[in-house]
C-alpha cells in the first residue's frame, strides 16, 4: 500500500518554498528587482552561496516528500540514498574504515577467541584484503566519481552555452570568465562532490558511522531538513507578526505605535534563551499532555519541531518589527506616500502598495540573516535540552553527541566534523547570500570617499 | 588573543601545572579530591535516600550498624552499637518464642541495642551553651540570624555525648509530616506505633518551619531503656530489619539541631538539616556550596574506631590490611567538586587531579580492554600510570518493565504473555551491554543478582524462556523463536490484526542527555526486529513518576539498587501487594500473581538454606514464565584509583568507606607535575602567527602612504 | 531628572508585561497541583500534603481574578498579584529545590561577571582594532579575506569553539584547566580558556559589525573634510572616525552591560563556572520554574536598566543629544 | 607659471569592466589672486574635477590621466604621504553641505585648531589665539566662546563660515570652493559670497569656485569656465562669457537661467474670477519640548495666522527662505498634516470639516507636485500604476482599458511617450519624472495644483521646460497653481500673484509686478537685494 504522507512541518516548509517562488514570480517583471537579483547572483560569493543554498533546499525538499509503503514512512531522500540508510554497522567506525572502531572478542575458526578489530558489515565489504586494496579501490572509484561529476558539469555547460548560443568550442569559457568564475567553480565542486559520493558511498562509510552504526553521511543529509525547516518555518512565522505590528506602528504612530513599542520592548527585554526555554518547556508540557494525539514517533518528533519553530517564530519577531517600524517612519514622510495620501488612497492600500514593497528588501535581508541565526540556535537549544526531539536527526543532536565522542581515545571526530561542515555550509552560504543581497538592495555603503590612491 | 594567552602564561609561570582544576595549595596535604554530579537535595537522614546524598550522609551520620569494610559476603558489623542485635520474638501475650516459631504466632520482635559510651557529636552551634548551661542559639531573633548568616559565623560551638535518646528521636522523626521520609510507608508497617504517630502528627496543623518537639510524643516501637540502651519493637517478624539499622535513616539526630534550625529566618539563609547535617561520623560538612563544592573535614571529636584487621583472603596481598588497627579516619579533608558532566571529570582524573573515578562510557576504550578470556584489564597506557582497576558486580538490576495493567502488554492473557516473551527474546540485552555499557554488566536471568542468596550460576540458573544452554554457556534464543511466539500471540510479523498496521507500543522514558538518543534508537531497532513500532514518549522526571503511579506507562526502563543483601529485597519488587498503582510500592510493573505472593511470604521469613533456595527457585520459574520484565542486566561497577590512593576496596553496600581511604600526597604532586607539562610551544606558534598576520597589514599601509594617483 | 523618573515609571508596565508573559507561560500548562507535586518530589504525596503546600506557598488562590474577595481584593488576592508584587520587591522566593533564590543569585553573580567583563573588554578592544584595520584596508584582498573569515566565524556554532577549545587547549596542550572555578586570584587561570573561547567565537560578528559601522562613518562628508585638512590616516581614524563610530558601538554595548550579570549560559555550563548562566541552564534542565521566572524577571529588569543607561551614556557622549528630547 | 594648472585631466567612474569618463580631458588654469569659476549643470563633472585636484574622489571614481600642477609640482605623481602635506596647507577646500561637512561630535575650535597643529605646528594658547583670529576673520561674533561650541549649535551660514575658517587655517595658496552656497538661503548666500571674495582678495589666494548657478558665477568670477558632459566647452573672462558667449551651450545656459525681469511675469488675472480656495487664520504648531508624561511644554509655531485666497486658473507663488513655513502651509492646506486653527473653504466646501470618506473624495480637486523627483514616486510601481493610483482611489476612468488609455493620454499631455507606460521610475531622468508626477496629479482632474518647489532639484534648462509645461497646462485646463518656491527668478516667470512668508507669517502679498519690483516690506526688499542677478 502506497500513500503519500505530509507531516505538518513538511506542509509548512513546502508552502514556505512556494511563497518564495511566488515572490520571484511576482517580481519577475519588475526590472529594478530583476537587476538587483541579477547583481546578487553576479556577486561571486552571492552566486556561489545561492547555488549551495539551492542544493540544501533540494535535499530538504526531497526529504519532505514522503510516502508510506506497507506502514513504513520514508521520504524520497531515503529512497535515493537507501544504501546509506541500510548500511548500518554495530557501532563506531572511522571514515573509509574496513574495521570497527573498538576491539571485540572474535571467535576464531578453531574455537579460540581472539581480540581484534572486527570487519565491518558493509564498509569496504567488497574488498578481500582491505589493507592492501583499499587505496587503489578508493582512488579508482574516486576517479570514476570525478568523471561522473565532470560529465554532468560538461552537460550543464553545454546546455548553458546552447541557450546562450555560444559555439561548442568555447564550452569551458564560463570557468575562466572572470565575472561568473566562482559560481561555475562552485557548481563544478558540487558536481564533483556529488559524483564522488555517488560512487563511493555505497561501498564505504565516507563520513564514518555513529555510536549505533548509522552512516554519518546519512545523518548529515537528514539533518539538513531539520535545520532548514527550523530556519525557514520559524522565519515565516516571524514575518507576518513583524509586518503586522511593525508597518502600521511606523505609519500610523500614535497609540498604535505606543502599543507596538510596548509589546516589543516587553518581549525583547526578556532574555532570549529564557523566553524560548520557558515557551518551549510549556509547549513541551502541552504536547506531553496530549501525547496520545500523535500515534507515531515521527509525528511526535515532527510536532515537537513545529512547536519549536512556533516558539522561535513567536519570540523572534521583535528585531524585524523594530527595523520595519523605523524604516516605515522614514518612508511615511517620503513624498510618494504623501502623494498617495493626497490622491485619497485609503491607508490599507498605502500600507500594502507603497510601504510593504519598499520595506521588502529589509524583510528579505533580515530574514536570511535570522535564518542563519536560527540554524545555529538549534545546536545550542538542543544542548540546553529544549531543542528538537532526540530521535530526530539534527546537527544539534550530532554535535551534542560529538562532545562525548571527542573525549574517547582515539577521538571520534567524524560526527563532529560532518555536523560542522553541514552546518557551516548552510550558514555560511546564507550569510554570504544575505551579504550579497544587502550590497545589491541597500547600497548605502558604496561610494565612500578616500584618497584616490587605491 | 595574545593578551589572554600571555596572561595565562604569566600566571602559569607562578604556579605550575597550568591546568589544575582547583587551587593547588592543598594538593600536597592529606586532602582527597573527589566529585559530585548533582547537588544533594536532602542531607537530613530521615529524608535522604539517594546515592548522591549518601556520599555525604554516609560520612557524617552513624547508624548503629555498618557493613564490614573488607569481609565478603557482606556482613553486618557494629558501628556505634556494642554488637549486632538479635531479635527477641514475643507472642500476643508477651511471652518469649524460639527463633523458629511460626510467623503468625510472632506478634512482637524486639531489638535491643546498646551503644558505646563516649561517642560525641561533631561541634555545632546548636550545642553551644552559655555559662548557665542554656543553649546559646536556640532563641535567636531574625536580626541575629541575619547577622550570623552562615554556620561558620557563630562564634561558639559545642558538642555532646551521643545517647540512646538521639536514636529514638530520629525514629520518631520518620513520622514527621514535613520530612516526607521515604521509608515511612515500610517502617510504619513494622515499627510499633509509628504509623499512629504519623497520622497524629499529620492531623496537627502547624507551620512548616515551626519546631515540633518529637520527644513529647509516645512511640511504643522505640523506647529508651537507659542512657546508652534503646529498644525497637516490631509488630511482626521481619528478619531483614537488622539491615535497615545500617542505613542512615536510623542514624542519631540530636533534638538540639531541630530546635536550632527550626527558628524562623534560618531557612532564608539555607540553614537547615538538609544543607548542614549534624552527626557523630568521622567527618563533618564544613562547606556546603552546591553551586561549586562541598568540603568534608575530619570531625575532631570522632570516637576511637580502628581499621579492621581481618578480611578476605586476598586482601592482604592487595594491600588492604596494611593499616590494620590504625585509628580512623586517615584523610583530613575531602573536597567534592561539582562536575555535572562526565567528560571533564574523566579528563581531570586522567590528569591526576581527581584521585579516583568511575569509568566514563566514552573513556572506556581508553581505559579498559578485554583480554582473551573476556576479562577486563587496564590498557597499557593506564597500567603505565599505575592506575588500579576495581571491578564489582553491583547488587542491583536494570530492567525493562511491562506495565501489567496495560491492555496491550499487560495482564494474564496468553496473548499478552506471549507478546512479552517474544519481546524479551528479541531485545538483545547482550548487545545493549556491549554497546551502551561497554560490556560492564551481566545479563540477568531473573531478578536476583549474583552474590545475593538464591542466585544460581550455570545451566541451572538460566531463564529458559529467553535462553538456552548451548556449548557450555547461556545463549539467547534465536529471533525466529521470538517471531514464532509473536505469531502465536496473534501478531503475525508484528502486525496488529485489529488495525492491519504494525503493532505500536510505547516506551516511556524521562528525557536526559544526548546519549539517550542512540539508546532509544537501539530500543526501536530491537522492536523493529519483530515488526513492532516502538514510540518513545519522553517526559520530565516528575511526570514520568506520575504516569508510573497512575499505571499509564506501557514499557519503561527501571532499576533497583539493593537496600540490603537479601533476596527479599529483590523479589519484593514483584510482590503483588507492593504494586505501584495500588499502594505506591516498589512493584513498578504492578505484577500480581497469587501463587508468587504466597511463596514470597514464605520465603521472606526463611533463613538462608536449602529450603529457602527451593522456594526461590519456584518463585523464579513463575516470574520467568509470566515475564513481567525484560530481565535486563546487573551492572558492574568499574572504578579506577590512582596509585597514591590506598584502601579503596569497593564495597557496594557500605556508604561510609571514606574513613578507610588513605592517600600519599607526595606521590600525587610528583605525578601531577609529570603528567601535566603544558605544551608551551603552541603559544609561541600563536604569537608568531599573530605577528605574521600583522605583516600584510603593515605592508598595505606602507603601500598606501607611498601610492600616487597615477 | 524628570527623564529618569519617566523612564522608571515607563519600566513598570514593561516589567508587568514581562510578568504576565512568564506567568502565562508558567501557569497555562502548569497547574498549582502540578507544581506542588514537582516540589514535593516523586515520593508518596497525599492530597493533604498538596493542599498544605499550596496554602503555605499561596497557590491556593485563584490565578488572575478573585471573585470572592472584596474591593481591590479581586486583583490583589490572586496568585498573579502576590507573585508579581514579590518579584517587584526583588524577593525571588525559593527554588523548587528548596534553596533561597536570592541567596544563590548573589553568590553566583561574581563568577558570571568575572567572565563577562574580561570578555567584553577584550572583545571590544580586539574587534575595534580589527574593525579599524579592515576599514582602513577596505577594498583590498586583506579586507575581503578578513571579511570572509568573519562571516565564516559567524557561521560556526559557538559550541564548536567551546568543544574545540576544550579539546585542544585543555586536553591536548594542557594549557588550562578543562573546567572549574575558584574564588579570588586563583580564578584567573580558570577564566583564561572560557574567556578566550568566548572572545574568539564572538570576534567574527563583532569585527564585521564594527567594520560596517566604521565604513558607514568613513563615507560621511566630515571625513572628507578631515582628509581635505591634510590629516594623515591615523589622525582621520582616531580623531574623527573612531570618535563618531563609538557612538553606535556605545549603544550596543551599554545596553548589554547590566545583562553581564546574567552570564553566558553555554560557556558557563561547559566550563562549570558557577555563575548565573549555568544556574539558569540547570534550572531549565531540571525544569525549576521558580528559578527560570526569577531569572526572566531579573533579565528584563537589567535590560531596562540597560536601555536607560544607553540613553544616559548617549547624552553624555553625543553633544547633539539631550535627555529631555529623547 | 600659473598657481594651478590642470592638464588633460581624465576621471573615470564605474566598474573596471565598463568605465565611463566623467571628466574627459580638462585643461584649466587658476592664477594667484584671481577667481576661476567652473560652471556646469549636474553631471558635467565639475565637482569631480575639483575633488580630483586634491585626490579625494569617491571610491568609485579614479584619475586615469593628465596632470595637476600646483606651482609646477604634479600633484598626481607625488606619494599619498606628500599629498597630505599639500591638502589643507597649500590647498584649502570648502564643501557644499556645511551641515555634513563638519564633525558633529568635535568642538568647532578643535576642528579648526587641528589644521593649525598639523600644518603650522601650533599648540596650546598659540593655537587658541589663532583660532579666535580665524573665527573673527570669517565673521563669527564672540569667537572666544563659540569655539567651544559644537556644529549643531551653529546655523547653516555660520557653519559655512567655520568651514571657511578651516580652509583658511593652513594659509593656503589655493582655495577650492565646491558650490559653497547651494545649501544656503539667498541672504546668507550673499554674505558668504562677499566673505569669500574679500578673503580671497585680502590674502591674494587663487580661488577655484564651482557652481551651477550663472548668477552666482557672475558675482564672483574673474575667469569663467563652462563644462558640459565632462568637457570644457568655453573658457573666458567675466566679460567674454557674459557679454560675448561663443559656444551654443553657454548661450543656451544664459538664455534659460531665470531672471527677475518685469517683462517676464504674467499680469494679474481679472478680479472677477471666483475664489477657488479661501484660507483663513491658518495656524500650524509643532511640539517642542515635552515634559513628564509627554505633556507638551513649548511649541514652535510654523504657520501663524495665515490668510490666503487662490482664484480659479490663477498662479499664486508662496516665497520664503527655509524655515519660513511655506511648505508647512502647503501641506496644511492639503490637510496632509494637523492644522491647529483656521479654516479652508475649497470650492464652497469647508475642507477641514469633512469626515474621512468625504475628505478622500474631496482630495480629487486639490493635488500636489513635490520637489524631489526621486522620492516622489514609489520605485516598486510602473508608471502606469503610479498614474492610475489616483484614478483607482477616486473611482475614475472606468474600466481597466479606459484607465490605460487615459494614462497614455496623460503621458502625451505632459510630453512623454505613451510607450513609457510599462516602465519604472528609475528609468527616467529627473525632468521626466517630474512630468510623470504632474501626470499623476492631473489624472484625477484637480482644480488646484500645489507645486512644492517642483523645479528646485532640476538643472536650469530642465527647469525652464517644466515651467513651460505648467504654463501650457494651465492655459489648456484652467488649473490654478499654488507655487511654493524660494527661487524668485522662477516666481517672476510663472506667478500671477506673490505671497512672501517670513517666520510663519505673510509679510507681503500682491501682484507679481508689484511685489518683485516695488516691494514695500523691508524683508522683501532685503530678500530681493540679496538675490544674485544676471545682467
Amino acid at each position: 500500500m502506497v500513500k503519500p504522507v505530509l507531516l505538518p512541518t513538511d506542509v509548512a516548509f513546502l508552502s514556505s518554498l512556494l511563497l518564495v517562488g511566488l515572490y520571484f514570480w511576482a517580481v519577475r517583471r519588475d526590472l529594478l528587482m530583476r537587476e538587483r537579483w541579477r547583481t546578487v547572483l553576479a556577486t561571486p560569493t552571492g552566486g556561489a552561496a545561492a547555488l549551495i543554498l539551492c542544493l540544501y533546499v533540494a535535499v530538504a525538499g526531497l526529504d519532505c516528500l514522503r510516502v508510506e509503503i506497507n506502514g513504513e514512512t520514508k521520504s524520497l531522500l531515503d529512497y535515493l540514498v537507501s544504501p546509506l540508510r541500510e548500511h548500518v554497522e554495530t557501532t563506531y567506525s572511522a571514515p573509509f574504515a574496513a574495521y570497527g572502531y573498538a576491539r571485540e572478542v572474535i571467535p576464531g575458526a578453531s574455537g579460540a577467541a581472539r581480540q581484534d578489530y572486527p570487519r565491518l558489515r558493509y564498509g569496504a565489504r567488497h574488498l578481500a584484503q582491505p589493507s592492501r586494496q583499499m587505496h587503489a579501490d578508493v582512488l579508482r572509484r574516486g576517479m570514476a566519481g570525478a568523471g561522473l561529476g565532470l560529465l554532468f558539469l560538461g552537460g550543464l555547460l553545454a546546455l548553458v552555452n546552447r541557450l546562450r548560443g555560444r559555439p561548442l568550442a568555447g564550452m569551458f569559457t564560463p570557468l575562466t570568465e572572470s565575472t561568473w568564475r566562482l559560481q561555475w567553480l562552485t557548481a563544478a565542486s558540487i558536481c564533483l562532490a556529488l559524483g564522488w559520493v555517488i560512487c563511493l558511498a555505497p561501498y564505504y562509510h565516507v563520513l564514518g558511522t555513529d555510536k549505533v552504526g548509522n552512516d554519518v553521511l546519512y545523518l548529515t543529509l537528514k539533518s539538513i531538513r531539520t535545520g532548514l525547516v527550523l530556519g525557514v518555518v520559524s522565519s515565516f512565522i516571524t514575518l507576518p507578526l513583524a509586518v503586522i505590528f511593525g508597518i502600521p506602528a511606523g505609519y500610523f504612530g500614535g497609540w498604535i505605535d505606543d502599543l507596538v513599542q510596548y509589546l516589543y520592548t516587553t518581549f525583547s527585554s526578556v532574555p532570549g534563551v529564557l523566553l524560548i526555554a520557558s515557551a518551549a518547556l510549556s509547549l513541551d508540557l502541552l504536547l506531553q499532555q496530549h501525547a496520545s494525539a500523535f500515534p507515531s514517533l515521527l509525528a511526535r518528533a515532527d510536532m515537537k519541531l513545529l512547536a519549536l519553530c512556533l516558539v522561535l517564530g513567536l519570540t523572534g519577531w521583535t528585531g524585524l518589527c523594530r527595523l520595519l517600524r523605523a524604516d516605515v517612519m522614514k518612508l511615511r514622510v517620503a513624498e510618494f506616500v504623501t502623494a498617495a495620501r493626497a490622491l485619497g488612497t485609503p491607508p490599507l492600500k498605502i500600507l500594502l502598495q507603497h510601504l510593504l514593497p519598499n520595506t521588502f528588501h529589509l524583510i528579505l535581508i533580515t530574514t536570511v540573516l535570522d535564518f542563519s541565526g536560527l540554524v545555529l540556535a538549534e545546536a545550542v537549544l538542543t544542548y540546553v535540552d529544549i531543542g528538537v526531539d532526540p530521535s530526530m536527526e539534527s546537527w544539534g543532536n550530532m554535535i551534542n553527541g560529538a562532545r562525548l565522542e571527542l573525549a574517547r581515545e582515539p577521538a571520534v571526530w567524524w560526527s563532529l566534523l560532518a555536523a560542522f561542515c553541514g552546518m557551516l555550509g548552510l550558514v555560511l552560504a546564507a550569510n554570504l547570500f544575505a551579504d550579497a543581497m544587502r550590497d545589491a538592495f541597500d547600497p548605502k555603503l558604496r561610494g565612500a570617499t578616500s584618497p584616490s590612491s587605491s | 588573543m595574545l593578551i589572554v594567552l600571555s596572561a595565562g602564561q604569566a600566571y602559569g609561570a607562578l604556579t605550575e601545572p597550568w591546568n589544575a582544576p582547583y587551587p593547588l595549595g592543598a594538593r600536597g596535604s592529606s586532602v582527597l579530591f573527589s566529585t559530585f554530579q548533582e547537588r544533594p537535595k536532602h542531607l537530613d537522614p530521615a529524608s535522604s535516600y539517594s546515592e548522591n546524598e549518601a556520599l555525604f550522609t554516609g560520612q557524617v551520620y552513624e547508624p548503629p550498624l555498618q557493613y564490614h569494610f573488607l569481609k565478603r559476603p557482606y556482613t553486618l558489623a557494629p558501628l556505634t552499637a556494642e554488637a549486632v542485635p538479635s531479635p527477641v520474638y514475643l507472642d500476643a501475650q508477651g511471652r518469649m518464642l524460639p527463633a523458629d516459631a511460626p510467623d503468625q504466632d510472632i506478634k512482637r520482635a524486639v531489638y535491643r541495642l546498646k551503644i558505646r559510651p563516649g561517642i560525641r557529636f561533631a561541634p555545632h552551634p546548636a550545642f553551644a551553651r552559655d555559662a548557665a548551661g542554656r543553649a546559646r542559639y536556640h532563641t535567636l531573633t531574625r536580626a541575629e540570624i541575619d547577622h550570623f548568616g552562615a554556620l561558620e559565623n557563630f562564634p561558639y560551638t559545642g558538642t555532646r555525648e551521643l545517647t540512646a535518646a538521639d536514636y529514638v528521636y530520629e525514629i520518631a522523626r520518620l513520622a514527621h509530616p514535613h520530612l516526607h521520609s521515604p521509608i515511612l510507608g515500610v517502617m510504619g508497617r513494622y515499627i510499633l506505633g509509628l504509623d499512629v504517630l504519623a497520622k497524629r502528627l499529620r492531623s496537627e496543623d502547624f507551620a512548616e518551619d515551626a519546631y515540633l518537639d518529637l520527644r513529647q510524643f509516645e512511640l511504643p516501637g522505640a523506647r529508651v531503656i537507659d542512657r546508652y540502651t534503646f529498644e525497637i519493637t516490631l509488630a511482626e517478624k521481619y528478619p531483614q530489619f537488622v539491615f535497615w539499622l545500617a542505613m542512615s535513616f536510623f542514624a542519631p539526630v540530636p533534638w538540639e539541631a531541630d530546635a536550632f534550625y527550626a527558628q524562623p529566618g534560618m531557612a532564608a539563609h539555607n540553614l537547615s538539616l538538609d544543607w548542614h547535617p549534624v552527626g557523630t561520623g568521622p567527618y563533618r560538612l564544613r562547606e556546603n556550596n552546591p553551586n561549586r563544592r562541598m568540603v568534608l573535614v575530619r570531625n575532631p571529636d570522632f570516637h576511637d574506631e580502628r581499621y579492621p584487621s581481618e578480611g578476605e583472603a586476598s586482601d592482604a596481598a592487595r594491600g588492604f590490611l596494611k593499616r590494620a588497627g590504625a585509628r580512623l579516619p586517615f584523610i583530613d579533608e575531602v573536597d567534592f567538586m561539582l562536575e555535572r558532566e562526565e567528560i571533564p571529570e574523566w579528563n581531570k582524573f586522567l590528569q591526576g587531579y581527581y584521585d579516583s573515578s568511575g569509568v566514563a562510557p566514552d573513556g572506556f576504550d581508553q581505559a579498559i580492554r578485554f583480554n582473551v578470556d573476556g576479562q577486563p584489564e587496564l590498557t597499557p597506557v593506564m597500567a603505565a600510570r599505575h592506575i588500579v582497576l576495581n571491578v564489582a558486580t553491583q547488587p542491583s538490576i536494570s530492567y525493562l518493565g511491562f506495565n501489567m495493567l496495560d491492555s496491550v502488554v499487560g495482564g494474564e492473557s496468553a496473548r499478552a504473555r506471549l507478546l512479552r516473551q517474544a519481546i524479551a527474546v528479541a531485545v538483545d540485552i547482550e548487545e545493549m551491554i556491549s554497546i551502551f555499557g561497554n560490556g560492564r554488566g551481566v545479563p540477568a536471568q531473573g531478578p536476583l543478582p549474583p552474590g545475593i542468596f538464591g542466585h544460581r550460576e550455570g545451566a541451572a540458573g538460566i531463564n529458559p524462556v529467553v535462553y538456552e544452554w548451548k556449548d557450555g554457556r547461556a545463549q539467547r534464543r534465536p529471533l525466529t523463536q521470538a517471531q514464532a511466539l509473536l505469531r502465536e500471540a496473534g501478531y503475525p510479523a508484528g502486525v496488529d490484526p485489529t488495525t492491519g498496521h504494525p503493532l505500536v507500543l510505547y516506551f516511556d522514558a524521562t528525557t536526559t542527555g544526548p546519549d539517550m538518543k542512540s539508546l532509544f534508537n537501539w530500543y526501536r531497532k530491537q522492536f523493529a526486529k519483530l515488526g513492532i513500532e516502538l514510540v518513545i514518549r519522553t517526559t520530565d522526571y516528575n511526570r514520568f513518576q506520575d504516569k508510573m503511579k497512575k499505571g499509564q506507562a506501557q514499557i519503561f526502563s527501571w532499576g533497583w539498587n539493593a537496600d540490603y543483601p537479601d533476596p527479599e529485597n529483590f523479589l519484593f519488587l514483584l510482590y503483588g501487594p507492593h504494586s505501584k498503582v495500588s499502594t505506591d510500592g516498589e512493584n513498578a510493573t504492578n505484577y500480581a500473581n497469587p501463587a508468587f505472593d504466597a511463596l514470597f511470604r514464605q520465603m521472606r521469613s526463611l533463613p538462608d538454606g536449602a529450603v529457602r533456595q527451593a522456594v526461590i527457585d519456584r518463585l523464579l520459574t513463575l516470574v520467568r514464565y509470566d515475564c513481567p520484565w525484560i530481565w535486563g542486566f546487573h551492572p558492574q561497577a568499574y572504578s579506577l584509583q590512582h596509585a597514591w590512593v590506598g584502601n579503596a576496596k569497593p564495597n557496594t553496600m557500605a556508604r561510609n568507606g571514606l574513613k578507610y581511604r588513605s592517600i600519599d600526597p607526595t606521590l600525587r604532586v610528583a605525578q601531577q607535575r609529570e603528567w601535566n607539562q603544558p605544551v608551551t610551544r603552541v603559544l609561541l606558534w600563536a604569537g608568531g602567527f599573530a605577528v605574521a598576520g600583522l605583516i600584510p597589514a603593515l605592508v598595505g599601509q606602507y603601500r598606501r602612504r607611498r601610492a600616487t594617483a597615477l | 531628572m524628570t527623564y529618569l523618573i519617566r523612564r522608571i515609571l515607563y519600566a513598570v508596565p514593561i516589567l508587568l508585561g514581562v510578568n504576565v508573559i512568564t506567568f502565562v507561560l508558567f501557569f497555562v500548562v502548569n497547574s498549582p497541583d502540578n507544581m506542588a507535586r514537582m516540589h514535593l518530589g516523586q515520593r508518596y504525596v497525599t492530597e493533604q500534603a498538596i493542599e498544605n503546600w499550596k496554602h503555605v506557598h499561596g497557590y491556593d488562590l485563584p490565578r488572575l481574578w478573585n471573585p470572592e474577595a472584596a474591593g481591590t481584593g479581586h486583583v490583589t488576592r490572586t496568585i498573579f498579584y502576590q507573585n508579581s508584587v514579590r518579584l517587584f520587591m526583588l524577593d525571588f522566593g525559593r527554588s523548587d529545590g528548596g534553596r533561597d533564590i536570592g541567596f544563590d543569585i548573589r553568590q553566583r553573580m561574581v563568577p558570571s561577571l568575572s567572565i563577562a567583563v574580561p570578555v567584553l573588554i577584550i572583545e571590544l578592544f580586539l574587534s575595534v582594532a580589527f574593525g579599524l584595520a579592515v576599514a582602513l584596508l577596505r577594498g583590498s584582498y586583506l579586507d575581503r579575506w578578513i571579511t570572509l573569515l568573519c562571516v565564516a566565524g559567524m557561521s560556526i556554532s559557538s559550541l564548536f569553539f567551546i568543544i574545540a577549545g576544550q579539546y585542544l587547549v585543555a586536553r591536548v596542550w594542557r594549557l588550562a584547566p578543562i573546567s572549574g572555578y575558584a574564588g579570588g586570584l586563583e580564578s584567573v587561570k580558570f577564566l583564561v580558556l572560557p574567556v578566550f573561547v568566548q572572545v574568539i567565537s564572538g570576534l567574527g560578528a563583532n569585527v564585521r559589525w564594527n567594520r560596517t559601522v566604521f565604513l558607514e562613518e568613513v563615507s560621511r562628508d566630515y571625513v572628507r573634510t578631515a582628509w581635505a585638512k591634510g590629516l594623515t590616516e591615523s589622525g582621520v581614524l582616531s580623531r574623527h572616525i573612531l570618535r563618531n563610530a563609538l557612538l553606535p558601538l556605545l549603544t550596543t554595548i551599554v545596553v548589554t552591560l547590566p545583562g553581564l550579570f546574567l552570564g553566558s549560559l553555554i560557556t558557563e555550563s561547559f566550563f562549570a563556572i558557577p555563575g548565573l548562566g549555568s544556574y539558569t541552564i540547570d534550572a531549565i534542565q531540571s525544569q525549576d520554574f521558580a528559578i527560570v521566572r526569577a531569572m526572566v524577571f531579573l533579565g528584563s529588569l537589567l535590560y531596562i536598566v540597560g536601555l536607560m543607561l544607553t540613553d544616559i551614556s548617549y547624552a553624555w557622549a553625543d553633544p547633539r543629544v539631550r535627555l529631555a528630547e529623547t | 607659471m600659473s598657481l594651478l594648472e590642470i592638464q588633460d585631466l581624465i576621471i573615470e567612474v564605474g566598474r573596471a569592466g565598463a568605465p565611463a569618463q566623467v571628466v574627459a580631458g580638462l585643461n584649466l588654469c587658476v592664477e594667484r589672486g584671481s577667481t576661476t569659476v567652473l560652471v556646469g549643470e549636474s553631471g558635467s563633472g565639475k565637482s569631480m574635477s575639483a575633488l580630483g585636484i586634491v585626490r579625494l574622489l569617491p571610491r568609485a571614481a579614479r584619475i586615469k590621466g593628465g596632470a595637476v600642477l600646483l606651482e609646477g609640482q604634479d600633484l598626481l605623481r607625488i606619494s599619498e604621504a606628500a599629498m597630505c602635506d599639500v591638502r589643507g596647507a597649500r590647498i584649502g577646500f570648502v564643501f557644499q553641505e556645511p551641515q555634513d561637512a563638519l564633525n558633529p561630535v568635535m568642538r568647532v575650535g578643535d576642528q579648526i585648531g587641528e589644521v593649525l597643529t598639523r600644518h603650522r605646528g601650533l599648540r596650546g594658547l598659540a593655537r587658541r589665539t589663532r583660532v579666535v583670529e580665524l573665527l573673527e576673520a570669517v565673521g563669527i561674533p564672540e569667537a572666544g566662546q563659540r569655539l567651544n561650541g559644537y556644529p549643531h549649535q551653529f546655523s547653516g551660514g555660520m557653519k559655512q563660515r567655520v568651514m571657511l575658517a578651516i580652509a583658511l587655517a593652513g594659509e593656503p595658496d589655493l582655495l577650492i570652493a565646491d558650490a559653497p552656497t547651494t545649501a544656503l538661503d539667498v541672504s546668507t548666500q550673499a554674505q558668504i559670497l562677499t566673505l569669500l571674495r574679500s578673503e580671497q582678495q585680502q590674502r591674494g589666494m587663487g580661488m577655484l569656485f564651482i557652481t551651477h548657478d550663472l548668477a552666482v558665477a557672475h558675482q564672483v568670477a574673474d575667469t569663467l569656465a563652462v563644462m558640459q558632459a565632462g568637457r570644457l566647452v568655453e573658457i573666458g573672462s567675466h566679460a567674454d562669457i557674459f557679454e560675448r558667449p561663443t559656444h551654443p551651450y553657454t548661450q543656451h545656459l544664459l538664455r534659460v537661467s531665470p531672471r527677475i525681469q518685469p517683462d517676464l511675469a504674467p499680469p494679474p488675472l481679472p478680479v472677477e474670477a471666483e475664489p477657488l480656495l479661501i484660507a483663513r487664520g491658518l495656524c500650524v504648531r509643532f511640539p517642542g519640548r515635552r515634559g513628564l508624561f509627554g505633556r507638551i511644554i513649548t511649541q514652535v509655531t510654523a504657520v501663524d495666522n495665515v490668510d490666503l485666497i487662490v482664484h480659479g486658473g490663477e498662479t499664486v507663488a508662496i516665497v520664503g527662505e527655509s524655515g519660513s513655513g511655506k511648505t508647512t502651509l502647503g501641506r496644511g492646506l492639503l490637510r496632509l498634516l494637523q492644522v491647529d486653527a483656521g479654516s479652508v473653504n475649497f470650492g464652497g466646501r469647508e475642507f477641514f470639516e469633512l469626515d474621512r470618506k468625504a475628505l478622500r473624495q474631496a482630495r480629487r480637486d486639490i493635488q500636489v507636485v513635490f520637489q524631489d523627483p526621486f522620492s516622489s514616486m514609489n520605485p516598486r510601481l510602473t508608471v502606469r500604476e503610479i498614474i492610475e493610483e489616483g484614478m483607482t482611489a477616486q473611482g475614475l476612468g472606468g474600466s481597466r482599458q479606459g484607465r490605460e488609455q487615459r494614462v497614455a493620454r496623460l503621458l502625451e499631455q505632459v510630453g512623454l511617450e505613451a510607450a513609457s507606460i510599462a516602465r519604472f521610475p528609475h528609468e527616467f531622468s529627473g525632468g521626466q519624472r517630474q512630468r510623470i508626477c504632474i501626470a499623476r496629479a492631473l489624472a484625477v482632474e484637480p482644480k488646484l495644483l500645489v507645486c512644492d518647489e517642483p523645479t528646485s532639484a532640476l538643472d536650469v534648462s530642465v527647469q525652464a521646460q517644466i515651467l513651460t509645461l505648467l504654463r501650457t497646462l494651465q492655459q489648456e485646463m484652467g488649473l490654478a497653481y499654488l507655487f511654493i518656491t524660494h527661487n524668485l527668478g522662477v516666481v517672476a516667470q510663472i506667478a500671477h500673484r506673490v505671497v512672501v512668508m517670513h517666520q510663519g507669517r505673510i509679510v507681503e502679498s500682491g501682484p507679481t509686478q508689484t511685489v518683485l519690483f516695488k516691494p514695500t516690506h523691508p524683508y522683501t526688499q532685503s530678500l530681493l537685494a540679496a538675490v544674485p542677478r544676471l545682467p
